[in-house]
C-alpha cells in the first residue's frame, strides 16, 4: 500500500513538473520535435525523425549550439495520428517551443488556426497546406522549399520534357495515384486546371488510407487504362506497396513519377531490381559526402548519441530530415542576429524563418553545399517556389535525373492565393497581419 | 372453485362477461419445417376460470401457450379472442390485448431491478412523451409515481417487499418466479399464461405460490391458464383440465373426470402407441 | 438513362472486351481471397474451439511476420528464423491461454471480444519495442519461395500474369486446410477439440483438458498466421498497417458462419473476388476506393437475407 | 461509517425515485460538480485543452455508446462514425447559417447523425450480437468514405479538411482557435452535465427500461409488448444523436479543425474501450472509462519521461500501449462488469461496514 502511494504521490510529482514549463537554461532554447516511429506511416516517419534530432545533436555538439545557445529537444510520439497530435501540440506550448513541425498534413491543418493565436510559427517542410505559403495571411505558417502544387507543377513540366515540350502533353493520359486523405487530394485542384491547359486527361486512382497495403485493384485499373505516365502521392507503407505492384504489372517505371514524399529509399528498395528507373521530384540530394554529414556520423552517431543506423546517414528522407533541422536552426541563427537576443522566443523565431535566407556561402560553411539550392523565404511568400529536381532509382540508390529546375510558379501562384483568399474568407474572422509585408 | 367468481379490484375493460369464452381455439395445427408440434387441437378458455394444460414432455404444451400469445403463427386452424377471429399478429400485440405470460426458463430481466422488472409491465399503459421522460417533469413524474404506486401494490400482494431494490440475477429461483408472476400482473392482464410456474420448487413455494395464483384469479377475476406438471397442484388449482401428448389432445374436462380418463392414464403411464 | 447504362451493361461489356483483364482481376481477387480466408481460419479455429471472436487474429499476423523478419535482420538464418517464429508463436499461445483465456472462461462474448481487442494493443507495442515500427520487407526467396512471374499472352494484346508467389499462396492455403481438416476429424485432440467447442462443461466432466485443447488451439492459429504473415508480407510488406486489411475477415466470417472451415475459404474467395469486380468495374461510377466498405456491405446484404449465414442452419427461436 | 443511510426516511415515492437518493451521494456529486467548477482555477493550459475539454467529449460519446451497447445490447462498432456525421453536420450547418448560435447547431447536428444511426440500425431487427458489429462496421466504413469523397461535406476545401470558425455566444468567442481554454472547457461542462442528466432520465423513464428490456431478453421483451422496431430504432437514434452531439463537440470545441481520419474506426475502437472499462450500462462507468482510456496514456507519456525515466519518446508511446492493452485485459478479469461494479461494490462495502454482509 505504501509503495502504491509512494509510486503514486511520484508520478504526480513528476506530472506537476512537466506540466510547467521547463526551467530552460540560461543558455538554450526549446523545440519539440512531434515524430512518428510507430504506425503505418512509421516507415517513412523513423529516417525524418533520426534526420532532424541528429543534426540538432550535431549543432550542439560541434557548435555548442546556435551562437552557444544549445538547443534543446526532445520528441512526441504523434503515432500520425491527428488526436495525438494535437496532444503534442497542447504539450509543446506549455513548454513554450520555439517552433512546431507537425510532420503530418493532417495535424499541420489542425494547428494552422490555432498557431496565430498561440504565436506558435508552424514549419510544415513542404506539406501542409500549399496555402500557406501566403505570408500575408498565414503569418505563422511556413512551408518551404516548396508546396505540393510547385512539386506537381514540376512534376508535370518534367513529363513535358519528356514530351519534347508542353505540348507534347495534349492528348496524353496521366494517372494520378494518391492517398485518399487531405493530402493527396489538394493537388487535384490544379492537376485538373493544367489537364484543361495543356489538354492531357487525367485519371484518379484513390486508394484509401486502410487500404495502403491492398492496392491490387487500382493497379489492375491501372493496367486497363494504360496511362501514358503514373504520378504518385504517396506515403508510409503505401508507396512500397504501390512500387511493387507497378512492377508486378509490369508497368514502365520510367513514368512512374512520385512527389517528394515517395522517394525513400526503402520504398524504391522495395520492388527490388524491377524498380529500376522509378523517380520522384526531389529537392535535396542524398549522399553521406556532405561535410555536415560527415559531423554527424563522427559526433553523433559513431559516438553512441543517436539509434541511427549508420547505413541510413545520406538516404533521401533522412536528409530530408537534416535539411528540416537545418531551416529551424538556420531560422534561430537568423532570428538572434534580427532580435540581437542570444534566447529567443517563438515569436522572434517567426521573425527569424520571416527572413530565412541561405545562400550558397552559407551552404558552404554549413557543410551543406550543393545538397539543397538556396533558399530564400520572404514575408509575403512562405515557401518560395524553389527550384527542384528529379531523381531516379538506379536499382540501389537514388540518382539525380535532372539538374535543379523551377516548377510552374506562374501556374501556382494564382490558384494559390485564390486558395489562401478561400481558406480566409470560411475561416472569417480570419486574423489578419498586423504587420502589412511590404509589396515586394 | 367456482367459475363465476364476480371479479372485485382491478378489471380489464373487456367486454366478456364471467362466464363467457374468453379464448377459442380451432382446430389449430403448427409444424416447424415438417415437424408437427401441434396437431388439430381445439379447446376454449372462459373468461374467469384456471385452465391447465398438461401433458408428458414434448406434448406441445408450450408450443401451445406460443400460439396463444402470438409468438408462433399456426399454419392452420383459428383463434378466437373475445368472440372475434384473430388474424396473424405479431407477439407485442398480443400484449396490448391483455394476454400476459410467465415463462418456463425464468426470463426476467436480469440486468435491473425487481422494481424495475415490474414497472417493466406498465409500459404498455404509460404514455408520456420522449421530451417529458428526458426532462423528467410533468406528466413523465406523474406517471412514474401513479404506476409506481400500482406496482407497490403487487410487490405488498405477492409479499417481497424487501427484495423490491435487488437486482433479480441476484435472487433465488423461488423468488425469481414470483417477481416474475408480480410483472405479468403489473401487466393487469385478460388472461394469464403461467408456464410451469411451479417447476423446481420445494414443497413450501409451491404451496406459496399456488396460494398466489388463486388469489390472483379470486381478487382480480384474472383468467389463468397454465401449464403444470405436479398433478397434485393442477388437480387442486384448475377448474378445467385439458391433455395433451404428441401434439393432439386426448382430454379436456374437469379435473376428476380427466383423471379417470384411460387416455391419460396411458399416457403419463407411456404405453406404446 | 446513361446511370443505368454504365451500371447495368457498361461493366459486362468491358468484361467481354477483354477477357483477359477480366481472368486478372479475378485471380488477383482470388489471391486476396485467399489471403482473406487464411485470417478468417484463424479466426474459425479460435471461434470452434473456445467460443472467443478472436480480434487479435490480425495482429497475430503481423506479430508472426514480424518475428521471422526480424529475427532474420538480427542475423538468424531463415530457417532457423521460421522455426523460431513458430516456437515464439508457440509461447504467444501458452501465455495467451494461461493469462488470458483460463481467467476469463465462461464470461460473456463481449467481455472475450474485448480481451482480443486488449491483446491486440499489447502486442501491437510489445512488437514495435522489439522489432520496431518501420515496416520490413518479407524474407520471400531466402525462405524458398518462388519470386517469379509467369505471363500467358491472350489473343494479341492479352496477358494475364500469375505472380509465383501467389500460386504458392493459394497452394500453401490449400494445404493448411486439408491439414486442419484431417487433424479435426481424424486426430484424438481433433476430436476432444470438437468436443470442447460444442459444450465446455460436457468436455471437462469427461476428463478433457480445457487448457491444453486451449493451447493448442491458439498455436494453430499462430501458425496459420505465420503462414499469412508471409503470404501477405511477400505481396507488400510485414508492417502494422495490415493489421486493418485483416478486418477484412469479419464479412467473411459473416458469409462463411464462424464455425465453418470450408465457409471461411469460401467467404473469403466470395469477398476477395468481389470486391475487386466490383472495385474496378463499377467503384468508379462513385469516384472508386469503394473497396474500404463494399466487403461489409455484401456482408450485410447478404445478412438480411440469410441471417445464419451461408452453411448456418435456420435458427428457429425458442423460449 | 459516514457513509450509511440509517436515519434517510423517504416518505414520497418521488423521493425514493430521485437519482441520489442517498444523502451522501448527493453531498458527493454536489462536491465533485463544485470542483469541476473551480478546475480552471488550478489547471494549466495543457490540463484543460489536452485533458479535461476531451476527456468530458469521449465521456459524452461513450454515453452514447453505452446507451446502444449498455442499455439495448446492440453492440456498435461505429460510433466514430456517428461522431463524424455529427461533426460534418455541424460545420455544414455553421457555414449554412452563421448567424445562428453555434450551440444550437451542435445540438442540432446530433439530429443528422440520429438519422444516419436509424438507417444503419434497421438490420438489427434481423440481426444480432456479432453479426450486428458487422453492420455498423459497414456503418463506419462507408461514412468514412463519403466524408472523404462527399466534397460539399468540407465545402470543396482543396485540403479536404474542415476548419471551425470563431463564434461567439453571448458575447464571448467559444469556438475557434481564438477561444480560450476555460471558455471552452465551461461549455463542453455545461452541455455534458445537462445531457447526462437528460439521459439519466430517459434511461430510468419507461423508454430505458424498454431498451434494458431488449437487452436482458428480447423475446420477452416483445411478448410483454415493446415493438423492436421501435426500442430498437430509438436506441440507435439516441445513442448517435449524443454521439453526434460529442463528434461536433469533439471538432469544434477540443479539434479545431479536422480530416476524415480523425472519425476513424481508431475512435470508434476508443470509445467502445471506455465503455467496457467504465462499465456496461452504467453513465457513471462512461466517466470512469473515458477517465482511464484517455487520461491514463497521458499520464504515462507524460508521467515516465518526468519520473526520470530516460526512454525514447516512441518507446513511451509503445510502453502505454502495451500498458492500456495489458490493463484492459487485467480489467476484464477481475471484473467484467467495469470500474463503475468495481465503484458500485466499494459503496455496499462502505454501507454495511464493518460487517461483510448487510
Amino acid at each position: 500500500m505504501r509503495m502504491k502511494t509512494l509510486l503514486a504521490g511520484s508520478v504526480l510529482m513528476g506530472l506537476a513538473a512537466s506540466f510547467a514549463a521547463p526551467a530552460v537554461a540560461e543558455d538554450s532554447v526549446y523545440i519539440q520535435l512531434p515524430t512518428y516511429r510507430t504506425g503505418p506511416y512509421a516507415g517513412s516517419g523513423i529516417h525524418i525523425a533520426n534526420g532532424m534530432s541528429d543534426y540538432l545533436a550535431m549543432i550542439n555538439e560541434r557548435d555548442g549550439g546556435v551562437n552557444g545557445v544549445k538547443i534543446a529537444f526532445d520528441e512526441c510520439e504523434t503515432g500520425y495520428d491527428t488526436q495525438k497530435g494535437v496532444e503534442c501540440y497542447e504539450q509543446a506550448k506549455a513548454k513554450n517551443t520555439l517552433v512546431f513541425n507537425p510532420w503530418s498534413t493532417g495535424i499541420t491543418l489542425q494547428v494552422i488556426p490555432k498557431s496565430s493565436v498561440d504565436k506558435i510559427p508552424v514549419l510544415s517542410m513542404a506539406y501542409g497546406l500549399s496555402a500557406a505559403a501566403d505570408g500575408n495571411t498565414f503569418p505563422w505558417v511556413f512551408n518551404p522549399p516548396d508546396t505540393y502544387w510547385d512539386g506537381l507543377s514540376a512534376i508535370i513540366k518534367y513529363i513535358g520534357e519528356q514530351e519534347g515540350g508542353m505540348e507534347g502533353l495534349k492528348g496524353k493520359k496521366i494517372g494520378y495515384i494518391f492517398l485518399d486523405a487531405g493530402y493527396g487530394r489538394e493537388p487535384i485542384p490544379l492537376l485538373d486546371n493544367l489537364a484543361q491547359k495543356y489538354g492531357f486527361e487525367v485519371l484518379q486512382y484513390p486508394v484509401p488510407g486502410k487500404e495502403m497495403q491492398n492496392q491490387a485493384s487500382q493497379w489492375l485499373s491501372i493496367r486497363r487504362d494504360r496511362p501514358d505516365y503514373v504520378v504518385m502521392w504517396g506515403w508510409g507503407a503505401m508507396n512500397p506497396t504501390a512500387i511493387k505492384e507497378a512492377v508486378k504489372n509490369r508497368f514502365d517505371m520510367s513514368k512512374f513519377i512520385g512527389v517528394w514524399w515517395a522517394g525513400g529509399d526503402e520504398d524504391a528498395r522495395a520492388g527490388g531490381t524491377g524498380a529500376k528507373g522509378y523517380k520522384s521530384v526531389s529537392f535535396n540530394n542524398v549522399g553521406a559526402d556532405y561535410p555536415a554529414l560527415q559531423d554527424i556520423k563522427k559526433l553523433v552517431v559513431d559516438a553512441g548519441k543517436s539509434h541511427t543506423p549508420a547505413s541510413t546517414i545520406g538516404e533521401n528522407l533522412y536528409n530530408r530530415g537534416v535539411v528540416n533541422a537545418l531551416y529551424m536552426v538556420e531560422g534561430i541563427r537568423t532570428a538572434q542576429e534580427m532580435t540581437g537576443k542570444k534566447v529567443i522566443n517563438a515569436e522572434d523565431m517567426r521573425l527569424g524563418l520571416e527572413n530565412l535566407k541561405i545562400d550558397e556561402a552559407r551552404l558552404e560553411a554549413i557543410g551543406l553545399k550543393g545538397m539543397i539550392a538556396p533558399i530564400e523565404i520572404t514575408c509575403a511568400n512562405h515557401s518560395g517556389h524553389h527550384p527542384l529536381f528529379i531523381q531516379e532509382w538506379d536499382g540501389e540508390k537514388w540518382t539525380s535525373a535532372t539538374d535543379w529546375f523551377s516548377p510552374l510558379t506562374e501556374e501556382v501562384t494564382p490558384i494559390l492565393m485564390q486558395a489562401s483568399k478561400d481558406y480566409a474568407t470560411s475561416n472569417a474572422p480570419w486574423p489578419t497581419r498586423d504587420d502589412a509585408c511590404p509589396a515586394n | 372453485m367456482n367459475v363465476l367468481v364476480k371479479p372485485t379490484g382491478m378489471q380489464a375493460d373487456g367486454e366478456t362477461a364471467p362466464g363467457e369464452v374468453l379464448l377459442r381455439i380451432d382446430s389449430v395445427s403448427l409444424s416447424f419445417g415438417g415437424v408437427r408440434a401441434i396437431t388439430n387441437i381445439s379447446f376454449d378458455i372462459i373468461k374467469g376460470e384456471v385452465r391447465a394444460i398438461i401433458g408428458p414432455n414434448g406434448a406441445g404444451k408450450t408450443s401451445m401457450l406460443n400460439v396463444i400469445n402470438g409468438f408462433y403463427h399456426p399454419q392452420e386452424g383459428t383463434i378466437t379472442w373475445r368472440g372475434k377471429v384473430r388474424r396473424k399478429m405479431k407477439p407485442y400485440e398480443a400484449a396490448s390485448h391483455g394476454i400476459a405470460r410467465t415463462f418456463q426458463n425464468v426470463a426476467l430481466f436480469k440486468g435491473m431491478t425487481t422494481l424495475d422488472n415490474i414497472m417493466t409491465g406498465r409500459g404498455l399503459k404509460m404514455h408520456s412523451g420522449f421530451l417529458w421522460q428526458c426532462l423528467r417533469v410533468g406528466p413523465a413524474l406523474r406517471e412514474e409515481i401513479e404506476h409506481r404506486r400500482k406496482v407497490e401494490e403487487i410487490i405488498d400482494f405477492l409479499e417481497i417487499q424487501a427484495i423490491r431494490k435487488t437486482p433479480v440475477g441476484r435472487l433465488p429461483y423461488g423468488l425469481q418466479k414470483r417477481v416474475e408472476l408480480a410483472r405479468a400482473l403489473a401487466m393487469e392482464p385478460e388472461l394469464l399464461l403461467l408456464d410451469e410456474p411451479m417447476a423446481g420448487m420445494n414443497l413450501e413455494e409451491k404451496e406459496d405460490m399456488s396460494r398466489f395464483i388463486l388469489d390472483v384469479n379470486q381478487q382480480f377475476g384474472t383468467t389463468i391458464a397454465l401449464i403444470e406438471h405436479d398433478m397434485g397442484v393442477v388437480m387442486d388449482l384448475s377448474d378445467r383440465v385439458v391433455v395433451l401428448d404428441y401434439g393432439r389432445k386426448i382430454a379436456d374436462g374437469p379435473p376428476e373426470e380427466v383423471q379417470a380418463n384411460q387416455d391419460v392414464i396411458d399416457a403419463y403411464l407411456g404405453v406404446s402407441h | 438513362m446513361d446511370m443505368l447504362y454504365n451500371i447495368l451493361i457498361d461493366p459486362f461489356v468491358q468484361m467481354v472486351d477483354a477477357p483477359d483483364f477480366l481472368i486478372q482481376v479475378v485471380w488477383e481477387g482470388f489471391v486476396a481471397g485467399v489471403l482473406y480466408a487464411l485470417i478468417a481460419l484463424g479466426f474459425v479455429l479460435i471461434y470452434k474451439a473456445s467460443g472467443v471472436f478472436n480480434f487479435a487474429q490480425g495482429i497475430m499476423v503481423v506479430f508472426a511476420g514480424l518475428s521471422l523478419v526480424g529475427l532474420h535482420q538480427k542475423g538468424v538464418p531463415a530457417w532457423l528464423a521460421l522455426i523460431l517464429a513458430i516456437g515464439i508463436m508457440a509461447i504467444l499461445a501458452v501465455c495467451i491461454e494461461k493469462f488470458v483465456m483460463r481467467p476469463l472462461v465462461g464470461q460473456p462474448d463481449i467481455i472475450l471480444l474485448m480481451a482480443t481487442i486488449g491483446m491486440t494493443y499489447f502486442l501491437i507495442g510489445l512488437g514495435e519495442v522489439i522489432f520496431g515500427g518501420e515496416p520490413k520487407q518479407m524474407i520471400t526467396s531466402e525462405l524458398g519461395l518462388p519470386t517469379g512471374s509467369t505471363a500467358f499472352e491472350m489473343g494479341e494484346r492479352g496477358l494475364v500474369i500469375l505472380q509465383h508467389i501467389d500460386i504458392a499462396a493459394a497452394v500453401i492455403a490449400l494445404l493448411m486446410v486439408g491439414g486442419l481438416a484431417v487433424f479435426f476429424n481424424r486426430t484424438r485432440i481433433g476430436r476432444a477439440l470438437r468436443a470442447v467447442a460444442d459444450d465446455h462443461t460436457a468436455a471437462l466432466s469427461v476428463g478433457i483438458s480445457l487448457n491444453q485443447i486451449w493451447a493448442i488451439v491458439w498455436f494453430a492459429a499462430g501458425i496459420v498466421a505465420l503462414a499469412t504473415g508471409i503470404m501477405w508480407g511477400a505481396r507488400s510488406d510485414v508492417s502494422f498497417a495490415l493489421e486493418i486489411v485483416a478486418l477484412k475477415a469479419l464479412p467473411v466470417l459473416i458469409l462463411g458462419g464462424f464455425t465453418s472451415i470450408p465457409g471461411a475459404i469460401i467467404g473469403g474467395l466470395i469477398i476477395g473476388i468481389g470486391e475487386k469486380v466490383g472495385e474496378i468495374y463499377w467503384g468508379g461510377l462513385v469516384g472508386g476506393g469503394i473497396e474500404s466498405w463494399l466487403a461489409y456491405v455484401i456482408a450485410l446484404v447478404f445478412l438480411l437475407f440469410r441471417p445464419q449465414g451461408l452453411f448456418g442452419e435456420k435458427i428457429i427461436e425458442r423460449i | 461509517m459516514f457513509y450509511r443511510e440509517a436515519g434517510q426516511y423517504k416518505t414520497t415515492y418521488a423521493a425514493d425515485q430521485q437519482i441520489f437518493p442517498i444523502r451522501q451521494d448527493r453531498i458527493g456529486i454536489g462536491v465533485i460538480l463544485v470542483l469541476a467548477l473551480l478546475l480552471p482555477l488550478v489547471a494549466s493550459e495543457f490540463m484543460l485543452s489536452a485533458i479535461a475539454i476531451p476527456f468530458l467529449i469521449l465521456a459524452l460519446a461513450t454515453i452514447g455508446l453505452n446507451i446502444l451497447t449498455g442499455y439495448a445490447g446492440q453492440l456498435s462498432l461505429g460510433t466514430g462514425a456517428f461522431m463524424g456525421v455529427g461533426a460534418y453536420s455541424c460545420y455544414k450547418l455553421v457555414t449554412i447559417f452563421p448567424e445562428v448560435n453555434v450551440i444550437v447547431h451542435i445540438l442540432l447536428s446530433g439530429v443528422f447523425a440520429a438519422a444516419a444511426g436509424v438507417v444503419f440500425g434497421l438490420p438489427s431487427l434481423r440481426i444480432k450480437g456479432l453479426y450486428l458489429a458487422v453492420t455498423t462496421l459497414a456503418a463506419q466504413f462507408f461514412l468514412e468514405w463519403c466524408f472523404i469523397r462527399i466534397s460539399w461535406l468540407y465545402n470543396y476545401n482543396a485540403s479536404g479538411a474542415i476548419e471551425v470558425p470563431g463564434r461567439e455566444f453571448f458575447g464571448t468567442l467559444i469556438t475557434g482557435p481564438a477561444a480560450g481554454g476555460t471558455t471552452r472547457y465551461y461549455v463542453v461542462l455545461a452541455i455534458v452535465v445537462v445531457m447526462t442528466l437528460l439521459i439519466k432520465n430517459l434511461i430510468r423513464g419507461r423508454i430505458g427500461r424498454q431498451w434494458m428490456m431488449i437487452r436482458d431478453m428480447d423475446i420477452a421483451a416483445e411478448l410483454m409488448g415493446v415493438r423492436p422496431l421501435v426500442a430498437k430504432l430509438s436506441a440507435f437514434a439516441v445513442s448517435s444523436y449524443v454521439c453526434g452531439v460529442a463528434g461536433a463537440m469533439f471538432v469544434f470545441f477540443y479539434l479545431g479543425a479536422s480530416e476524415p481520419a480523425v472519425f476513424s474506426i481508431t475512435l470508434s475502437f476508443q470509445v467502445l474501450f471506455m465503455a467496457i472499462i467504465g462499465g456496461l450500462g452504467s453513465l457513471v462507468g462512461s466517466f470512469f472509462g473515458a477517465a482511464f482510456i484517455w487520461i491514463l496514456p497521458i499520464l504515462l507519456r507524460v508521467g515516465l519521461p518526468a519520473l526520470g525515466v530516460d526512454i525514447a519518446a516512441e518507446t513511451v508511446f509503445q510502453v502505454a500501449q502495451m500498458v492500456i492493452g495489458a490493463l484492459i485485459i487485467f480489467f476484464l478479469i477481475v471484473e467484467p462488469h467495469g470500474l463503475a461494479r468495481l465503484w458500485a461494490i466499494g459503496k455496499e462495502k462502505l454501507r454495511v461496514w464493518p460487517f461483510p454482509y448487510a
